[in-house]
């Protein structure tokens, strides 16, 4: 199980803990993610500037895969979304030969439409399948609850993802908690957008989309809310503080991957899960299975 | 552009049902913000008085819209292209020009910290820095 | 869907017909015997075998810009047979048969315009003359037209069913055996007579234009006419005459299409490379133009032979409308010459085209070879026919004669069935043949399953076994290095003959090691193996004609003169007991008096003369 | 052979622009010509009698008649006391004098022309008798709904026999189960119980329920159907509705008939039985009940079929965002209909009720229609809740309120009593607290944003075909549009199916709601009838297939749009004198120019093209062949005669029964024999008479365009027009420009 | 002389069985290829080049060429039938246009 690892911008510097844990719980369910430095941004940023230019983005990342010969798993929802939409645009073929003969001109290696695109949650429920990963569960999470913000771009547009899980009712990364033991709850604005992308023109509209979710979600007493998406998580735990103080309350609500939580269940220690980046803190969760 | 491959036909469909307006969560919080609206003013050719108005940028790109209309029209798709138009026109958000600059120089929007990556014992990662700006060399050469 | 294979003798399905009378080739003789027997009793149970489809097979498959023989005004029946015996060399030949062919030939090629052949008009409203006898048509719908007037009897077709064996009982002939080659079923086919019309035999030796890859039918003859016809007869034990007169032509070089069409038609001139006048300077004796046959197919070969080629025909005194006509001739006839021309961007009215020999076929519609028939067309077998090429002792039918033969053979079959019953037939003979027939395949699919052959390469150069190709190749060789190809400049000596006897004898024992690996593979198989059977016979009569008779058709460099007391027929038989060739001879029959040598000029018409 | 020759002059009309003196003394001159005769007013009795008198008296074996456009007339000239087949009409006023009025001179040269090459064709042309094949005068009606009910009812009463056949125990079809319909707002009961009493009395109709075709074969006027019944398991005639058995059965395997139902015996699901359990068996005081009955099967012949096979309800349950299956109080209006009916809601105490308009439809994910009734439906509802307690708040959200033709008065009481009517589609429902459902809509009109709480809320949901329809297609050889509803030439043909002496009523064509398909029933029992009285003649001038020259390569019968050829016992193939429609789509199809039609052989076309005079206008004016399709774009040459519109008399123009009835043999022999330009003019796509005869015609133009290409002549040199019946102005003006086109182009380099 | 079936032009004669070109070859060389459902020519060598195929292909989906060993690349031969006519257009290597057309059946 080779796959082109795509980690996109903000992992990498913005959300350690999940690249970590994903490292590591990839290691021990014997997942070989290969790192491709060629890799460049997946695009998103530039599709409000130009959309050619974002579709040359995605068009290169994915050529670069295809050309070491691997499919693409990532852990960015916006990323893995931005390149599946690229993917489905080009199968046109009028499209790709355009786009083909730019990259070109770039230098960059042509593509034919044959890699595969995945989120790593994706990859886990669809490919990897939930009774392996219940196999290699050590410590059950039972008495946990959380509550699972997806990120819209975790399966929509539903015709970019294969239509791939339930856009008004989500449930494969329910399906990944459950299976370590947790409970997860089903509730009201579930689907309710982190608002991150329009942090920098709406910061308002921003901050109450995300403070909606935190109050829904702290007024039910989860342990914590899982996410699958670094931008998710800078709406949800990095900008917390500020949420908090423009609807004037106070949360601390703490915010985990979906990838520190299995890992967890897989008896992973905290260092390897990057617990120590988070920064609302989860000391209740971990306390409970040292 | 590769809006030239998009399905505009589509958009002269909509039948103002508002269904995609009834389902924004952002026109929930900020009622000017109206799916809907845009898509009509666009299908008029309207679309220059769509130019200044900040609603282009509210839109957080949830996509809830085009997965719900009846007739299919990829409102997020025609939102996004609308805002590539607004920028060809020179309105561009502040954020952008940053992200823009920073893009073109780092080849990605966050740039790396591999210091930070070092202490926290992850491998350090070599950016492909100027891909990026060799891409919009190529488009720019295009118009 | 394509036929799966079968694996054993048992899948294979069997076919039974009860026909009155059955035709084997439904070319243009074979569609002629079916019109004919249906004209006269539409009640005739007919049934036309034919290898291919009816609507473009044989010889006519590309069309035809020509008619070789029709007894134009001032002519009659006698001066066409003198004609043609004087073409080779005063015969021998059966001018028994050629008489009664030359009376009812002209009704014939008629019929042919009232079925829709458009034919060319001189300002008399006349049947355009190109030749003496030669007469032009526009021919590209030739056998289509036909094959539709064939249809509208509606005799019993069995396209795309090649004929293996004929069924005897007794030493009579009660019917043919054969196998579809789209259905891969066993036909048994029992008739009350049997006409044979299967064309000539192509493809015994070498092409000298066949360079293995594309090209290797780049032929005169349709290469299809393997010669099954003669085959067939040579294993039934029949009688054959004249097997040595091959016809060798020339031909437009690298092409090997017909030259008839410019020398006769546009009366253009044979050269050399000196640009003398080949005819003329060496064969002035023989009447130059107008010399024999073999005499004018063979100037070109001796020329290169003696260091004179290359050889043309020259056509450069043609007007850019003479050259049209020329070309649309050609493409009535051989379509793909016009595109070789512009292949090699050349203009006849600018540069002569060159001309070569082309490989020796055995044609009886040319040349007088095949069975040995009476006045009915029957064979030596009582209830075997032969019509068309198949009909020996009389050369230069042409289309025109083939299809008079046709009617003949027609007639005598006829004649025979309203005397004759069906015979029984003899299960013993049909389950071998059923075995030969189909045991090639059998191996083929053995094979298949025994060999693991990686993806993209074709199995069956990797088979433990022999292909129809590569037999056809080796055989081919052979023929025209030893049996006086064009290669040998047509020459031969006993020495090369035996040695080219010994390998026919060799390879006969190998046919049992031919493969094949789907339906159009057996067709192969077989075909190879009727043209070692005939070119044996070929072989026999090359050496038993201890002289050099028809130069270049039969060159015999160790007696290179004409021996007077081989002024016979020399024919042969197949002893069906000892396996042998038998060779002996038929004295030959002058009926019209005078020179044979000598063609006699036409009776001046008076219309002509004012 | 002796031919007259009839030219008109229309009272002076034509002789104003064409000179017929000359071409009078002209044609005398020609071979075979036994009489030429100029009339003024030809289609006057006179005239007629005139024709008929020298036919008899000097024999004429064949008659042309220069005039009008052939669709004219028609009556007039349609016995001459020869075979109508005999008959050429030459129209040379639509095309010649009219047309080419403002250049007479030439107008004369290009009748010169069409008169020689219609002589030619009338040459050539075969006598045809009419055969008899009287049909059966029984049909086959299949769904028991409104619609096969009343169409049954309307072909019995007529005297003719009828077999009626549904697939459920009881007919009435959806509509037995609602509650009212509109506009009068009955219970179905009432008009029901009158449709069952006429079936019931009229000895002609013969009810199958329970039944469903097996197997349909035969031809129009002489189907043989076979039908499966499966077995009631309750015996009609001993059976006393003591309604016992619905007492104890365990499984509520019985299901009961309503007081109105018709046969208004109870029938046994077996398929809900549990083994042995026999409670029914036991307790029925009649033992009507026999478990073990088998299903039966019966043949029936027919000469004519209705297809009244109804629709289904669309499911809502795709549409996630609506919650259907997964929030309590969500309905279908379907369902709402049962609550009304059987009370399960009371709605005596005042609640909020929204009605969701356009679920599923006008949805190209789901229905790209408009159900049509929906709207009708809601509003309808809402009424009734308003009626129950008029306290009830009822919402209607929608995107058009369609309320055609007087339904408008029902929308306006609607409003009256208080239905608050929003533009504006909610676009998720949610359940925040039990058995309450809260969404908020954007109400486009106000611009604003309403937040809404309900105790109910109402998918209209709506009209899909049903699967019945589907499983028919092949059986019965009927096309379905791209919705499955069955194919109709809408406009004109609507009860017409792809087939002949099949019809259509009801749902299974297009939604339509109870009034409209009991008028559509009524319609496919016209047709059914008409075909019964017209089909007693059918002349045989369906193609034939030249098995001379037919290879069986199968082309016809993979491209014949009614699917009528079949292969005959010699193994060609052979179309079916019922099934045909005369098209030609296989004679322009094949390959080898095999096939004719009984009235225009490819013989006929060929020969046309031999005596086309190439330089009728001199030699460099450019000559433009033209095919043009029966349907419409001959209409539309007349019709730009009849409006005054003139074009260039470089066209020449032939009328073939379809666009694609042109096979690429001629077009090559006319191109290769100089004519300059073939123009095919058929019409538009998706209007085709013949489904993709048109399609298939353009598609063989190309395929020749392409080979002029390979060919260094110009691919312009042939091409395809759609005119529509009502676009003479396209017409004229494609013909100017392809005339100034071929200017350019110059001579056809084949032209000898 | 190979025949070359040009795919795109080619629709197998939707007869699905035995395309035209297969029914009349003289020499059983043209049969259908049951993945692609287009025809080609089994074995290029066998061709004898009498252009029955060329002429009966209703999509003017067949070329002939000249072996090469034989004839120079780039002449086109193209046969165009009419109902009783024939259209032969050549063009040889230095795209030199000539166009042949005549009857070739009779006027019945």
């Amino acid at each position: 199980m080779r796959y082109a690892f795509y980690l996109g911008c903000a992992t990498p510097v913005k959300a350690l803990k999940y690249e970590i844990s994903t490292r590591n719980l990839a290691k021990i369910l014997g997942i070989e993610l290969v790192d491709i430095p060629e890799f460049s941004c997946c695009g998103f940023p530039v599709k409000s500037m130009d959309s050619f230019a974002a579709l040359l983005m995605a068009a290169r990342n994915l050529a670069i895969a295809e050309e070491k010969g691997m499919d693409i798993i990532g852990v960015c929802t916006g990323c893995m979304a931005i390149l599946s939409e690229a993917k489905e645009y080009l199968e046109d073929e009028k499209l790709r030969d355009k786009v083909n003969e730019k990259l070109k001109a770039i230098g960059a290696k042509e593509y034919t439409g044959r890699v595969k695109v995945k989120h790593f949650a994706r990859f886990l429920y669809e490919d990897y399948r939930l009774d392996r990963i219940r196999d290699k569960i050590v410590t059950p999470l039972a008495s946990l609850e959380f509550g699972i913000h997806y990120g819209c771009h975790y399966m929509k547009p539903t015709h970019a993802h294969g239509h791939f899980d339930d856009p008004s009712n989500p449930f494969t990364i329910d399906g990944l908690i459950n299976i370590t033991g947790a409970k997860t709850i089903n509730y009201p604005n579930k689907n309710l957008c982190c608002g991150l992308t329009i942090m920098g023109t709406a910061e308002d509209i921003s901050f109450r989309l995300a403070a909606e979710k935190l109050e829904y979600l702290s007024s039910r007493g989860v342990d914590a809310m899982v996410v699958a998406c670094p931008s998710c998580c800078i709406a949800y735990e990095n900008n917390q503080k500020l949420v908090g103080k423009r609807v004037g309350k106070e949360f601390n609500l703490p915010v985990l991957y979906f990838t520190q939580v299995i890992g967890l269940a897989m008896g992973l220690s905290e260092k390897d899960l990057g617990f120590e980046f988070n920064r609302i803190k989860a000391d209740k969760i971990t306390e409970k299975f040292k | 552009m590769y809006n030239e491959f998009f399905d505009r036909e589509k958009l002269k469909y909509c039948y103002q049902c508002g269904k995609c307006s009834s389902g924004c969560d952002i026109n929930r919080i900020d009622v000017s913000f109206q799916p809907h609206r845009l898509l009509h003013l666009i299908s008029i050719g309207a679309a220059d008085n769509l130019m200044e108005d900040a609603g282009l940028w509210k839109c957080t790109t949830c996509f809830t819209c085009s997965e719900r209309c009846p007739q299919g029209i990829k409102v997020t798709e025609i939102l996004w292209i609308a805002r590539t138009i607004a920028v060809k026109a020179g309105h561009i958000p502040e954020l952008l020009i940053t992200q823009k600059d920073i893009l073109l120089r780092t080849g990605r929007l966050i740039p790396m910290d591999n210091k930070k990556r070092g202490k926290a014992g992850l491998t350090a990662i070599q950016e492909e820095s100027s891909v990026v700006a060799r891409i919009f060399e190529i488009v720019e050469k295009e118009k | 869907m394509k036929k799966s294979l079968p694996k054993t003798i048992k899948d294979v399905e069997e076919v039974r017909i009860e026909t009155d009378l059955l035709i084997i080739g439904g070319g243009n003789s074979g569609c002629f015997v079916a019109i004919e027997a249906k004209e006269k009793n539409p009640n005739l149970d007919v049934t036309i075998m034919e290898k291919a489809h009816i609507d473009r097979s044989g010889a006519l498959a590309a069309g035809m810009d020509a008619i070789n023989t029709y007894i134009g005004e001032g002519e009659t029946p006698e001066t066409i047979v003198a004609w043609s015996r004087a073409q080779v060399g005063g015969g021998p030949l059966r001018e028994d048969l050629a008489l009664n062919n030359a009376k009812i030939l002209n009704e014939c090629v008629e019929s042919l315009e009232k079925w829709g052949v458009p034919f060319k008009k001189d300002e008399k409203g006349r049947y355009k003359k190109r030749g003496r006898f030669d007469i032009s048509i526009h021919g590209e719908q030739l056998k289509p037209v036909i094959a539709e007037k064939t249809k509208s009897y509606n005799p019993r077709i069995l396209n795309r069913v090649a004929a293996t064996n004929l069924i005897k009982e007794g030493d009579r002939v009660v019917g043919a055996m054969g196998f579809g080659i789209r259905d891969g079923k066993f036909y048994v086919i029992k008739a009350k007579a049997t006409v044979v019309s299967t064309g000539g035999a192509a493809g015994l030796y070498r092409s000298a234009t066949n360079d293995g890859t594309t090209s290797h039918h780049q032929m005169w003859m349709n290469p299809f006419n393997v010669g099954t016809g003669y085959a067939m007869g040579i294993r039934a034990g029949a009688e054959f005459t004249l097997m040595e007169q091959r016809w060798c032509a020339a031909r437009v070089k690298d092409f090997c299409g017909p030259v008839d069409t410019i020398s006769v038609g546009y009366k253009a001139k044979m050269i050399n490379a000196k640009e003398e006048l080949i005819l003329q300077t060496r064969y002035g004796h023989l009447g130059g133009d107008t010399a024999p046959r073999y005499i004018r197919a063979n100037a070109p070969m001796s020329e290169w032979s003696e260091g004179r080629g290359p050889t043309f025909v020259d056509t450069r005194h043609l007007s850019p409308e003479q050259v049209k006509d020329l070309k649309i001739d050609y493409l009535n006839e051989r379509p793909t010459y016009v595109l070789f021309l512009a292949a090699r961007g050349q203009d006849p009215a600018k540069e002569p085209l060159e001309i070569y020999g082309s490989d020796p076929y055995i044609v009886g519609g040319h040349t007088a070879s095949g069975y040995w028939v009476d006045a009915g067309r029957m064979a030596t077998i009582p209830g075997l026919f032969a019509a068309g090429e198949c009909a020996g002792g009389m050369p230069n039918k042409f289309v025109g004669g083939c299809a008079a033969e046709g009617v003949l053979a027609a007639r005598g079959a006829s004649k025979y069935i309203s005397s004759v019953g069906h015979g029984t037939l003899n299960e013993d003979q049909i389950a071998a043949e059923k075995e030969r027939v189909f045991s090639p395949l059998l191996r083929g699919s053995s094979m298949e399953a025994k060999y693991n052959i990686p993806a993209g390469q074709d199995p069956r150069w990797q088979y433990d076994g022999v292909t129809p190709e590569e037999m056809e190749e080796r055989f081919q060789r052979l023929m025209d290095e030893y049996a006086g190809g064009v290669g040998q400049f047509f020459k031969f000596n006993e020495e090369q003959l035996n040695y080219a006897l010994k390998h026919i004898k060799m390879m006969r024992d190998q046919v049992n090691r031919l493969f094949a690996t789907d339906l159009h593979d057996l067709v192969l198989v077989h075909d190879v193996i009727d043209r070692l059977d005939v070119a044996e016979v070929v072989v026999m009569h090359l050496r038993e004609r201890r002289e050099t008779r028809w130069p270049g058709w039969q060159t015999r460099t160790d007696y290179p003169a004409v021996d007077p007391n081989l002024d016979c027929f020399i024919n042969s038989r197949k002893n069906l007991k000892t396996g042998e060739i038998e060779m002996f001879k038929r004295p030959y029959e002058q009926i019209l008096p005078g020179d044979r040598t000598k063609a006699p000029s036409p009776i001046p018409l008076s219309a002509e003369k004012a | 052979m002796k031919i007259g020759i009839y030219l008109c002059t229309c009272e002076g009309e034509i002789e104003k622009v064409i000179d017929i003196d000359s071409l009078v003394k002209e044609a005398s001159g020609w071979s075979g010509i036994t009489d030429v005769h100029k009339d003024a007013f030809l289609c006057s009795e006179d005239g007629i009698r005139k024709i008929r008198k020298d036919v008899e008296s000097s024999g004429l074996e064949r008659v042309l008649i220069a005039a009008c456009s052939p669709f004219f007339k028609m009556e007039e000239f349609s016995d001459l006391g020869l075979n109508k087949y005999l008959v050429e009409r030459v129209n040379i006023r639509e095309q010649c004098s009219r047309a080419h009025r403002n250049d007479p001179e030439n107008a004369t040269k290009k009748t010169k022309a069409m008169l020689r090459i219609f002589l030619e064709k009338a040459k050539y042309s075969q006598p045809l008798q009419p055969l008899q094949l009287p049909s059966l005068r029984s049909a086959l009606v299949i769904g028991g709904g409104v619609a096969g009910i009343n169409a049954s009812i309307d072909i019995a009463e007529t005297g003719n026999e009828v077999f009626l056949i549904e697939k459920n125990p009881f007919l009435g079809g959806k509509v037995a189960g609602f509650h009212k319909y509109f506009p009068r707002m009955c219970p179905p009961s009432c008009g029901l119980e009158l449709m069952f009493s006429k079936i019931k009395s009229n000895p002609n109709v013969h009810v199958l329920t329970s039944s469903e075709i097996d197997t349909i074969s035969g031809s129009p006027c002489n189907f043989e159907i076979f039908i499966k019944t499966s077995p009631r398991h309750i015996d009609m005639d001993k059976c006393v509705l003591c309604g016992k058995c619905l007492e104890v059965c365990p499984h509520n395997a019985i299901v009961y008939p309503e007081g109105f139902s018709y046969p208004c015996i109870p029938a046994i699901n077996k398929g809900l039985c549990a083994v042995d359990c026999n409670k029914c068996v036991a307790v029925c005081p009649v033992d009507a009940i026999d478990l073990d009955e088998e299903g039966k099967a019966t043949n029936i012949k027919v000469g004519a079929i209705v297809l009244a096979t109804g629709w289904e309800p669309f499911d809502p349950t795709p549409l996630a965002e609506f919650g259907y299956g997964r929030l309590e109080n969500v309905v279908t209006n379907i369902e709402f209909e049962k609550i009304s009916k059987e009370k399960k809601i009371s709605f005596e105490e005042p609640k909020k009720v929204a009605f969701i308009q356009c679920v599923g439809s006008r949805d190209e994910r789901h229905l790209p229609y408009c159900s049509d009734v929906c709207c009708m439906v809601s509003i309808k509802q809402a009424l009734f809740l308003k009626e129950v307690n008029p306290d009830n708040e009822v919402y209607i959200f929608y995107n058009d309120i369609r309320t055609p033709g007087e339904y408008e008065e029902l929308y306006q009481k609607a409003r009256r009593r208080g239905t608050i009517f929003i533009k504006g589609i909610p676009s998720e429902l949610k359940q925040d607290e039990p058995q309450k459902i809260n969404f908020s809509v954007f109400d486009t009109v106000a611009g604003k944003r309403l937040d809404i709480t309900t105790d109910m809320v109402v998918l209209a949901t709506g009209i899909k075909p049903s699967q019945g329809t589907i499983d028919l297609k092949e059986k019965i050889g009927i096309v379905l549009n791209k919705n499955n509803f069955v194919e109709s030439h809408i406009q004109c043909y609507p009860q017409d199916t792809q087939r002949n002496a099949v019809f259509s009523a009801g749902c299974c064509r297009a939604p339509m709601d109870v009034s409209r398909s009991i008028e559509s029933a009524g319609a496919a029992a016209i047709k059914t009838l008409q075909f019964f009285n017209n089909c007693t003649e059918i002349t045989p001038d369906n193609p034939a297939v030249n098995i001379l020259k037919c290879d069986v390569c199968k082309r016809c019968i993979e491209e014949c749009p009614f699917k009528a050829y079949s292969f005959d016992e010699k193994g060609f193939p052979k179309s079916d004198i019922m099934k045909c429609r005369r098209c030609g789509v296989c004679m322009g199809g094949c390959p080898l120019a095999a096939i004719s039609l009984g009235g225009l052989s490819i013989e006929q076309l060929s020969v046309m093209l031999d005596v086309f005079d190439r330089s009728y206008l001199g030699e460099d004016e450019p000559l433009i062949l033209g095919f043009l399709c029966k349907n419409d774009a001959y209409r539309a040459v007349d019709d730009a005669a009849l409006k005054g519109i003139t074009y260039p008399p470089n066209f020449f123009g032939i009328m073939v029964p379809c666009a694609g009835a042109v096979n690429g043999a001629i077009i090559a022999k006319a191109i290769s024999t100089g004519i300059d330009g073939v123009l095919i003019a058929g019409c538009p796509d998706n209007q085709c008479h013949y489904i993709h005869g048109s399609t298939l015609a353009k598609a063989r133009l190309t395929d020749i365009s392409n080979k002029l290409k390979e060919m260094y002549l110009e691919p312009e040199r042939v091409r395809f027009i759609s005119i529509g019946r009502d676009d003479p102005e396209k017409f004229a003006d494609s013909i100017e420009e392809y005339v100034e086109e071929l200017k350019k182009m110059g001579r056809n380099p084949l032209r000898l | 002389m190979p025949p070359y079936v040009v795919k795109d032009k080619c629709d197998g004669c939707k007869g699905k069985e035995e395309p035209l070109c297969e029914q009349i070859c003289i020499g059983d060389l043209m049969t259908l290829d049951m993945n692609t459902g287009k025809a080609y020519c089994r074995s290029l060598r066998d061709c004898w080049d009498c252009m029955s195929c060329t002429k009966i292909c209703p999509k003017g989906a067949i070329e002939q060429r000249i072996p090469y060993q034989l004839g120079y690349h780039g002449a086109k031969l193209i046969p165009m039938m009419g109902t009783d006519s024939i259209t032969w257009t050549c063009v040889d290597i230095n795209g030199k246009v000539e166009r042949f057309t005549y009857r070739t059946r009779n006027k019945k």
